[in-house]
């Protein structure tokens, strides 16, 4: 039990730190420089939990099972404690957060942090469970944290539900595999699936379980036909958080997607013949996925909205190489996790910028930015083109990594995939293009007057263009972590 | 006549499927929530009758018991963001509170 | 196992990156001007040194580079190599063989061209109800030039073809917005259509991508069907995207063993693969359609870089690729590609025949003369082969000329309208002489170096071991005298007849002008007479390419 | 046969590029500075120069022996592959009559134009044009292969385009010039592609027949000819032709003297020594002759089509057409280009490429044909003309009509000798003509002269005498070199159909008889006659000093046409009939050439009585048309003409509208060709626009519907979707109304829905 604790630390440091801003903010209360300082005490939380990180703990499981502590977990910890980070400065950063309330905001979004970093640790379905509540509810919170605001309010709701509909079928599926295997602990799911999955009776009720589960984590990854809460959820609610949204949660239930199949299912075929047709589901899926995030994308007005579906074709690619299963695939969707990470936080940044000037997310409302904000409109043209995927950007080299991972597979079924899903971000430029023709190469009709940008916001731009930029020609250090970091306790 | 697992499962499965029926055609934000608990409980009813009919041991009821506390949980913030929902609205009908749409 | 080429030279590597450290020099001048208090004019002026100055160094350095180059040796020269990412076996691999180092040279010397003619000094510049382009934005304008200069020049370097890939694709951007942004602000077509610099920059933007995603899946599934190789540090790796060693292994069978693709044999999908991504930038029928937006919509400089270079890199691709990994392929696809470029050559000419804009017709010009590429290349002959390459070096100095000399009429009289002028030949007699060698030079006028690419590819054509390729010949040889025609019809309707007192205002050309154009004509006449240059270059390498085609074709 | 070495080759051709250069490139300020004195004096002086070198180099050729052949070779142009296109001269005894006619008559066409083209703002850019043409034309001429004569091919149809549009503010000549460079280049695709058929052909029989070439090629052979494309010179390709490179050395020559004949036969070759040499060889010749394509022999294929290319350069049908237009130039170009020397560049190839025609007697049938239909053709065009320089024109075409007849037979040599004759008395007559308009400012139609020997002496008496010369007056030089014509044609037994020379004899004796009327018609209605022009300043050019009516030329003109005149009286002296058993100096000078072919083409032997009366018979035709023209025309005195004009008589009416107006062939091909081509250029242009740009963007559409469709899924089909549901669970959907819930309902409903079709996608799939 202590050297559970022992390796726990981390995520208690976090709790520690929700706790501690959750004191610091009654204390301060109606004080000056309450923002600034809980900034700070939040950040150092987060940069403590990440010292307490120890990168060279041999693979483990904590609490009799219900928790790994592995590579695979201790990448994801970093992961989410950077975006908590971002999440953090980009509250502080923006007016959709009420100064008075940035310290309930941020006690949310450590608890979210916590329940990511728990849910891709976890490798026991109770646990899967309650860490997926622990994002979940405060995200609803959040969604709807503009108080009187009927978008946000609007948002709210449907998020609580459709979260709560589906996290409620996946209970039901993980109750049915239960029943199936006779275990709640992965390995031991693992164990028993390949038999269950010879019985012909038993075959409905295993599709039943698997498919209802995956539910579950479709909806945190937002994969079609899991997705429809995402564009409402992600034009509603605070785009600060909307940012973090489109970032952690997703990479949250990838983590667990990833843990659930490899363990759960054996997604890695050791055993023949596999328990689950998953390659094949996740293949279509993710086929559907980016090609409806993409072509609904195009016909977008509204940036964040655009950038919702944008996000969900990202999952797609990244289910693509999920669906693959193979290490390789594994690594790839880490990767692309990464440059995700710089690149839509980017993208997101810029729109709080303009819309912190302009009031307004049309794309419309674009026109002439390349004039008006030099600076802004050429970082903004970064992280889209990123995410289209062109070198030498770093997008580029996550898709290749995505791709070299699927054609590595090879098969017919997986060489329709990777067609689709090249054609798919041909597609993607389209729209993203528009954004910047709408900079560049249109003229406002309304006042085309200078907006300067903020200090602190040129800054984090610069900060998260640079990794877009560099991952693009100089990669290697990144995946050499996750070579590391791709090991999964069994 | 002994109750079995499948008296169990049959319930369950009604259960789920009125909770669906529930959230899929109720207005009101608050009759669907109601659905959800329905949802919900169906799965727990599984976990607790699989421990005691095919497993033995008692995760499955302790996995019940946190599921039970989680739903009350959900239950607590759904609601609240359903009144903020009305002070927003002044409805709850989830028909009516639509503005954002393709 | 196959050489590995270590290291001999970086000038390869200035040549790619020197633009680039004028695009550091000007950004750095832009993040201090508000430290130097800099003007805008001194800005704009010391950016326009700044492209000139990195342009000719490169030009310079091409000068170096084509009197070091051995001709007679076929194998890389001017190699420099290392490794760039362990993972993925990627090298930093660039160098320079009989195919690359025309292309390299052209490259060279029409962005120094393209760059002159992109400053507005040396000469009287009407301006003022139309506000010219070289003023508009300038150090943006020369950061993308130069960065395309980068992309271009790495293409055609590239050994590696990951590094390839990037820099075919870094070519895209800078595109999209120098036709964008400083090409023709969008105007609304008689039916309607929205025409214009944006609609232009997205279309060629797409048009490029779209193939060139298929090119990237080819390359990725030609890395997993390549064969052990070993990079220059001596690693052993499983799989390579070595050009040379992939080159060895497609010649030794290795990937008609790979497992087939959707049902079609492994080396015919990596063929088709990549010859779409090519052929969209060559352009070839029907893939064309973006050529004529692009170059009418483009600013002047601009249009000269896509007919010069941009075009080649289509035509390169095929030869570097297609040709050199997958003859046997090629040899299959041979009269396909040849009946392409024979529809190339004549619907072009007789599309040009209906023309009224100048630019558009130079445009679809274009589109004419990349067929012969194609014919020539599919001809599978020595006298094909050259000629193409020969004839991707001429049109790449021929064009030039033309569209600089549509921008020359453009920026004076602010229209193109083929029409609507008549007897300039009596107000501008330097600019009708120079007009009339460039189009004599275009439409393949013995003595000149057009037609030396065009007589030795229907030669070739002609001498193809597959006989219909005598029909491909005698179908597209009419294209000859249509071009004629519509040259001289051009040159008639433009300068000829009587003159139109309207443009009594326009001025002859004047020395920025003359700086581009003299050049360039005087090659053009050299060149005529005398290709050895060229030839002394390319024909051993390209001939080589051929040999083992044939050889593999029968 | 003997190469020699003459360095000083190259400055034949290269001197006037030098002339041009001057004139292209610092002419228009030199003229501005100093006057036209700045243009002329080198643009004159260097044709001179080169006539000189031109002379000295027949003379060493002359002394060098019979089959020696004078080379120089500057530097390999296209060494690719087996292509052995050098930029390389030759001179051998054929071309040097060319060489010498084309550089005497433009030398002596310049100093004409000093006079002529006086005053003229142009005046730097014509002579530019004329010094280029005769570079281009000495290349044609000096090549020494058929590459590089396509060049100078070609060059004179450039040059030609430039001088008729000379003036260019005039829209018509503007496009009189575009006309001829057109059909000029449909010719020139005919040569190229015969070309090429030749050497593949030739490549053909490099191997075992009918292996397509190239292929059957190593590729260890393909490399070695790869690495050698760097040292040009290869064993096959080069040995034969052991002429220094630029800085060879002196003995080059004799190495090669005793080198070629025994050196080995390339594969193929463009060369004319080359070609030349394979096509001797039984075997080669034997392999070349049966390969086939098309249904026909590749030999007759590439003669047919190398001729198609002769047709357009020398204005014979079908490609005439452009001849008569390229009138609208000035006069010298008529009389340089349009008469003496490019149009007779077709002639001049099909004797350069005696060994290739003389092997394929349907080709020389057909060129011996084509020749004679256009000289009675052109002919009869020529009778009813009022422009002076039309009828000139036409008579051009018909003379060069007498030249392929000759050379169509086999008679090369009497068809260079009626090139040479024909080029004395033709330049004389069109620059007579050219003195005509000059003296009547500008007027070309002969019914506006008149009487005009008065005012212009020399003019008259000069176009006089060389009008009995083309008539073919005996002893005048056109007599000997048609009469030579006829004779040979009605000996020939070459032709592919019965007694084809005499029908053949006939048809050209008709075309003579009407040449003598309508060269003396033309006379007569100029010079004889009272002045019929426009009295009074009001046509008058600004530059032209003297008053309204007709004044002699200057004397850079009259002299000129002096020269001319008195080489067409006496020009024949080199080409005396046998007959008369006299020296033929051009016949033995030319028989070295020629010789290897001469005996592959049959002729029937007729006693001297036969040639006495036909000589006599043609001298009758000349005197014949001559007596009629003078009866019809002298002094504009008998009526009949224009009676004959008036004459009600639909018939008469109706061939006089039908020759006059040159058959309508103008007017066909102009619907056919120019028409049909504008229409399916605009035809194509709209489908490039519409069709194929219409299919991207819909594509680019598609995309954009799907996108529009997929929302349009997300807003309808999922509560369409949930009314399925809705349905399953409500038995029968009664209460449907419940179920057309709002949104999250709707989302919920897909999020289930979407898990259940999952399930069910489960069945399907493969496990």
């Amino acid at each position: 039990m202590a050297s559970s604790l022992a390796g726990f630390v981390p995520q208690i440091v976090l709790a520690a730190t929700a706790v501690a801003v959750l004191v610091g903010d009654l204390l301060l209360a109606g004080r000056p420089g309450r923002r600034p300082s809980l900034a700070v005490l939040t950040a150092l939380g987060l940069t403590a939990a990440a010292l307490a990180v120890r990168p060279s703990a041999p693979d483990a499981s904590l609490f009799s099972g219900l928790i790994a502590l592995d590579g695979f977990a201790r990448f994801f910890l970093w992961f989410f404690l950077a975006a908590a980070l971002a999440g953090t400065v980009f509250g502080a950063l923006s007016d959709e957060v009420h100064p008075e309330r940035y310290g309930e905001y941020l006690i949310l979004l450590l608890c979210l942090t916590l329940g990511m970093c728990l849910l891709a640790a976890a490798r026991h379905l109770l646990m899967i469970y309650l860490s997926i509540e622990l994002v979940s509810l405060p995200s609803y919170v959040l969604a709807g944290f503009r108080r009187g605001d009927r978008r946000s309010s609007e948002a709210a709701l449907k998020y609580v539900i459709y979260g709560a509909a589906a996290s409620g079928l996946m209970l039901y599926g993980f109750s049915l595999l239960y029943g199936l295997t006779g275990s709640l602990d992965l390995a031991g799911v693992g164990r028993a699936v390949s038999n269950a999955s010879q019985d012909p009776a038993s075959r409905l009720v295993l599709s039943l379980a698997a498919l209802f589960s995956l539910a579950g984590f479709g909806y945190k990854v937002a994969a079609v036909p899991f997705h429809m809460w995402c564009p409402d959820v992600y034009e509603g609610a605070p785009t600060p958080f909307v940012a973090f949204l489109s970032v952690a949660p997703k990479a949250a239930g990838f983590a667990a997607l990833l843990r659930f199949l490899l363990v759960g299912f054996d997604l890695g075929g050791l055993s023949q013949p596999p328990p689950f047709p998953w390659p094949v589901l996740l293949g279509l899926l993710a086929m559907a996925t980016m090609t409806l995030g993409n072509l609904v994308a195009v016909v977008q007005d509204n940036l964040k909205r655009l950038l919702a579906y944008s996000s969900i074709a990202h999952a797609g690619y990244m289910l693509m190489a999920v669906a693959v299963g193979t290490d390789a695939g594994l690594r790839a969707v880490l990767l692309y996790l990464v440059v995700y990470f710089a690149m839509n936080l980017g993208a997101f940044l810029a729109v709080m910028a303009v819309r912190e000037k302009t009031g307004s997310e049309s794309i419309a409302d674009y026109r002439g930015l390349g004039a008006r904000s030099p600076f802004l409109a050429a970082t903004l043209a970064i992280f889209l083109f990123s995410l289209t995927g062109i070198p030498p950007l770093a997008g580029f080299i996550g898709k290749f990594y995505l791709f070299a991972a699927v054609l590595a597979k090879g098969g017919a079924f997986f060489y329709v995939v990777a067609i689709v899903g090249v054609l798919n971000s041909a597609v993607s430029l389209y729209y993203y293009a528009r954004v910047v023709k709408a900079m560049y190469l249109d003229h406002p009709e309304t006042d085309a007057a200078a907006l300067p940008l903020s200090g602190s916001y040129a800054a984090l731009l610069a900060l998260l263009a640079l990794p877009t930029l560099a991952l693009g020609v100089w990669w290697h250090p990144v995946t050499r972590a996750i070579e590391r970091s791709s090991s999964l306790f069994p | 006549m002994m109750i079995g697992l499948a008296h169990y499962l049959v319930v369950s499965g009604a259960l789920l499927a009125l909770g669906l029926y529930t959230v899929a055609s109720r207005r009101n934000a608050v009759a669907i929530l109601m659905g959800v608990e329905l949802i919900l409980n169906a799965g727990i009813l599984n976990l607790v009758a699989f421990s005691r009919f095919v497993t033995g041991s008692l995760d499955g009821q302790v996995f019940a018991l946190f599921g039970i506390v989680l739903a009350a949980a959900e239950a607590v913030v759904a609601l609240a963001i359903v009144l903020q929902l009305y002070r927003a609205w002044r409805s709850v009908d989830a028909a009516e509170t639509r503005e954002m749409k393709e | 196992m196959y050489p590995t080429y270590p290291t001999t030279s970086s000038l390869l590597t200035w040549m790619i990156f020197l633009p680039a450290v004028g695009i550091g020099l000007i950004l750095l001048l832009l993040a201090l001007r508000p430290a130097l208090r800099l003007s805008q004019k001194l800005l704009d002026d010391l950016s326009r040194a700044i492209g000139l100055a990195s342009t000719a160094t490169v030009a310079a350095l091409g000068v170096h580079l084509w009197r070091g180059f051995d001709g007679r040796e076929a194998d890389l020269q001017y190699v420099h190599h290392a490794v760039w990412m362990e993972p993925f076996n990627i090298e930093y691999f660039v160098g320079a063989d009989g195919l690359s180092i025309s292309m390299i040279l052209l490259t060279a010397f029409v962005f120094l061209a393209a760059m002159i003619a992109s400053v507005p000094w040396w000469g009287r510049l009407d301006d003022e109800h139309h506000p010219h382009f070289s003023k508009r934005r300038v150090p943006a304008y020369v950061v993308l030039f130069l960065l395309l200069e980068t992309g271009v020049m790495g293409t055609f370097c590239a050994q590696d073809f990951f590094l390839f890939y990037v820099f075919w694709e870094v070519m895209l951007l800078p595109m999209y917005f120098l036709i964008g942004i400083w090409g023709a602000p969008p105007r609304v077509e008689p039916d309607g259509r929205v025409r214009g610099g944006p609609y232009a920059a997205i279309k060629f933007f797409l048009y490029t991508l779209a193939g060139s995603v298929l090119m990237l899946l080819a390359l990725i599934a030609l890395y997993y069907a390549s064969g052990p190789a070993v990079l220059v540090n001596g690693k052993e790796t499983a799989h390579t995207f070595n050009l040379v060693y992939l080159t060895q292994q497609a010649r030794d069978g290795l990937f008609q063993g790979a497992a087939p693709i959707l049902g079609v044999a492994f080396p015919k999908m990596i063929f088709l693969g990549l010859f779409l991504g090519f052929s969209i930038k060559v352009p070839m029928f029907p893939f064309h359609t973006w050529l004529p937006d692009a170059h009418v919509d483009a600013p002047t400089p601009i249009s000269v870089i896509l007919a010069g270079i941009l075009l080649k890199t289509g035509v390169y691709g095929i030869l570097r690729f297609n040709l050199q990994m997958l003859p046997d392929v090629f040899w299959w696809a041979a009269p396909a590609i040849a009946v392409f470029g024979v529809i190339n050559i004549v619907y072009g000419a007789f599309v040009c025949l209906a023309q009224k804009d100048l630019k558009k017709l130079i445009a679809y010009s274009s589109v004419s003369h990349m067929g012969f590429c194609l014919l020539g290349a599919a001809a599978l002959t020595h006298q094909g082969i050259s000629g193409a390459v020969f004839q991707m070096v001429s049109h790449g100095i021929i064009s030039p000329m033309l569209f600089l000399i549509a921008g020359v009429i453009y920026d004076r009289a602010h229209t193109r309208e083929i029409e609507g002028f008549g007897g300039l030949a009596t107000r501008l007699p330097e600019y009708a002489g120079i007009t009339g060698l460039a189009f004599m030079a275009s439409l393949g006028l013995p003595g000149l170096a057009g037609f030396v690419g065009e007589v030795l590819v229907f030669l070739g054509g002609f001498g193809a071991a597959d006989h219909a390729f005598r029909w491909f010949v005698a179908a597209s040889v009419p294209a000859v005298v249509i071009t004629a025609g519509y040259y001289l019809w051009t040159m008639q309707r433009m300068f000829l007849g009587n003159f139109n007192e309207k443009w009594s205002h326009l001025w002859d050309i004047h020395w920025r002008e003359r700086l581009t154009l003299y050049p360039l004509a005087a090659i053009t006449v050299v060149l005529g007479f005398w290709p050895h240059p060229v030839f002394r270059l390319v024909n051993r390498s390209i001939h080589l390419l051929v040999d083992v085609a044939l050889g593999k074709g029968i | 046969m003997k190469l020699v070495h003459l360095p000083t080759l190259f400055l034949i051709p290269l001197l006037p590029l030098l002339g041009a250069a001057w004139c292209g490139l610092v002419g228009a300020r030199a003229q501005r500075r100093f006057g036209e004195r700045a243009v002329h004096r080198p643009a004159v002086l260097l044709p001179w120069i080169s006539f000189a070198f031109a002379a000295h180099a027949v003379a060493v050729l002359a002394v060098s022996g019979p089959d020696a052949v004078l080379a120089q070779r500057l530097w390999a142009w296209l060494p690719v592959g087996d292509l052995d296109a050098d930029l390389a001269f030759q001179l051998d005894r054929l071309s040097a009559v060319m060489c010498l006619v084309v550089t005497f008559v433009g030398s002596l066409i310049h100093v004409y134009s000093i006079g002529y083209m006086h005053g003229d703002p142009g005046y730097w850019r014509f002579f530019c044009y004329l010094n280029l043409f005769l570079f281009a034309m000495l290349v044609l001429v000096l090549a020494d292969n058929l590459l590089l004569m396509f060049v100078g091919w070609e060059g004179v149809g450039l040059c030609s385009y430039l001088l008729i549009g000379f003036w260019y503010r005039d829209r018509e000549k503007a496009i009189a010039g575009i006309k001829a460079f057109v059909v000029n280049r449909v010719g020139d695709a005919g040569f190229a592609l015969g070309l090429f058929l030749l050497f593949w052909g030739l490549a053909g029989t490099g191997r075992p027949v009918g292996g397509p070439p190239d292929v059957l090629e190593s590729p260890l052979a393909g490399r070695s000819t790869a690495v050698e494309t760097e040292e040009p010179r290869r064993e096959a390709g080069r040995a034969a032709s052991p002429i220094a490179r630029p800085g060879g050395t002196a003995e080059e020559p004799h190495r090669s003297a005793e080198a070629t004949d025994a050196s080995p036969l390339p594969r193929t070759s463009i060369r004319f020594r080359e070609v030349e040499r394979i096509l001797r060889d039984p075997a080669r010749r034997h392999a070349f002759a049966s390969q086939r394509w098309l249904g026909l022999s590749v030999l007759t294929l590439s003669c047919l089509l190398l001729f198609f290319g002769a047709t357009g350069k020398s204005a014979q049908i079908p490609l005439y057409t452009w001849l008569p237009d390229a009138m609208a130039g000035p006069t010298p170009v008529s009389a340089l280009i349009h008469a003496a020397t490019m149009v007779t560049a077709g002639v001049y190839l099909v004797a350069r490429l005696h060994f290739l025609f003389a092997l394929s007697p349907t080709a020389m049938t057909v060129v011996a044909t084509v020749g004679t239909a256009t000289a009675l053709f052109a002919a009869t065009i020529g009778l009813f003309q009022y422009d002076i320089k039309k009828v000139l024109a036409y008579s051009t075409v018909s003379q060069l009509g007498f030249m392929f007849v000759a050379v169509g037979v086999g008679a090369w040599w009497v068809g260079i000798f009626h090139l040479v004759t024909h080029a004395f008395f033709k330049a004389c007559l069109f620059l007579g003509s050219g003195s005509v308009i000059l003296g009547c400012h500008h007027e070309q139609d002969m019914r506006r002269m008149g009487g005009l020997r008065r005012w212009m002496p020399v003019t008259a008496i000069t176009y006089f005498l060389s009008c009995c010369a083309i008539a073919g007056f005996p002893f005048f030089s056109g007599f000997f070199s048609k009469d030579e014509i006829l004779w040979n044609v009605f000996a020939t037994a070459n032709l592919r159909y019965a007694s084809g020379g005499v029908v053949l004899w006939a048809v050209a004796a008709g075309a003579a008889l009407c040449t003598s009327f309508y060269m003396f018609r033309s006379y007569y209605m100029t010079f004889t006659g009272d002045y019929r022009g426009a009295t009074g300043g009001e046509v008058h050019g600004p530059e032209h000093g003297h008053g309204a009516l007709p004044k002699e030329s200057p004397p850079s003109i009259t002299g000129v046409l002096v020269v001319l005149a008195a080489l067409a009286v006496v020009g024949g002296v080199v080409g005396l009939p046998h007959l008369w058993h006299l020296p033929n100096a051009l016949e033995s000078w030319l028989e070295p050439v020629f010789a290897g072919s001469e005996h592959l083409v049959r002729r029937r032997d007729f006693g001297p009585a036969v040639e006495w009366g036909l000589m006599g018979l043609s001298v009758a035709i000349a005197l014949g048309g001559f007596a009629l023209a003078r009866w019809l025309y002298l002094a504009a005195r008998n009526p009949i003409p224009a009676r004959l004009l008036e004459s009600p008589n639909p018939v008469v009416r109706f061939v006089h509208r039908l020759i006059y107006r040159k058959y309508y062939v103008d007017e066909v091909y102009g619907r056919v060709f120019v028409d049909g081509a504008l229409g399916a250029s605009r035809s194509l242009a709209s489908f490039d626009a519409r069709v194929i740009d219409g299919l991207v963007n819909l594509c680019g559409r598609a995309g954009r519907i799907c996108g529009d469709l997929q929302g349009w899924i997300d807003r309808r089909f999922v509560d369409g979707l949930v009314n399925r549901v809705g349905d399953a669970i409500v038995a029968g959907g009664r209460n449907l109304r419940l179920v057309q819930s709002g949104r999250i309902q709707s989302y919920v409903a897909g999020l289930v829905a979407g898990a259940i079709a999952l399930v069910a996608i489960t069945y399907v799939v493969p496990w």
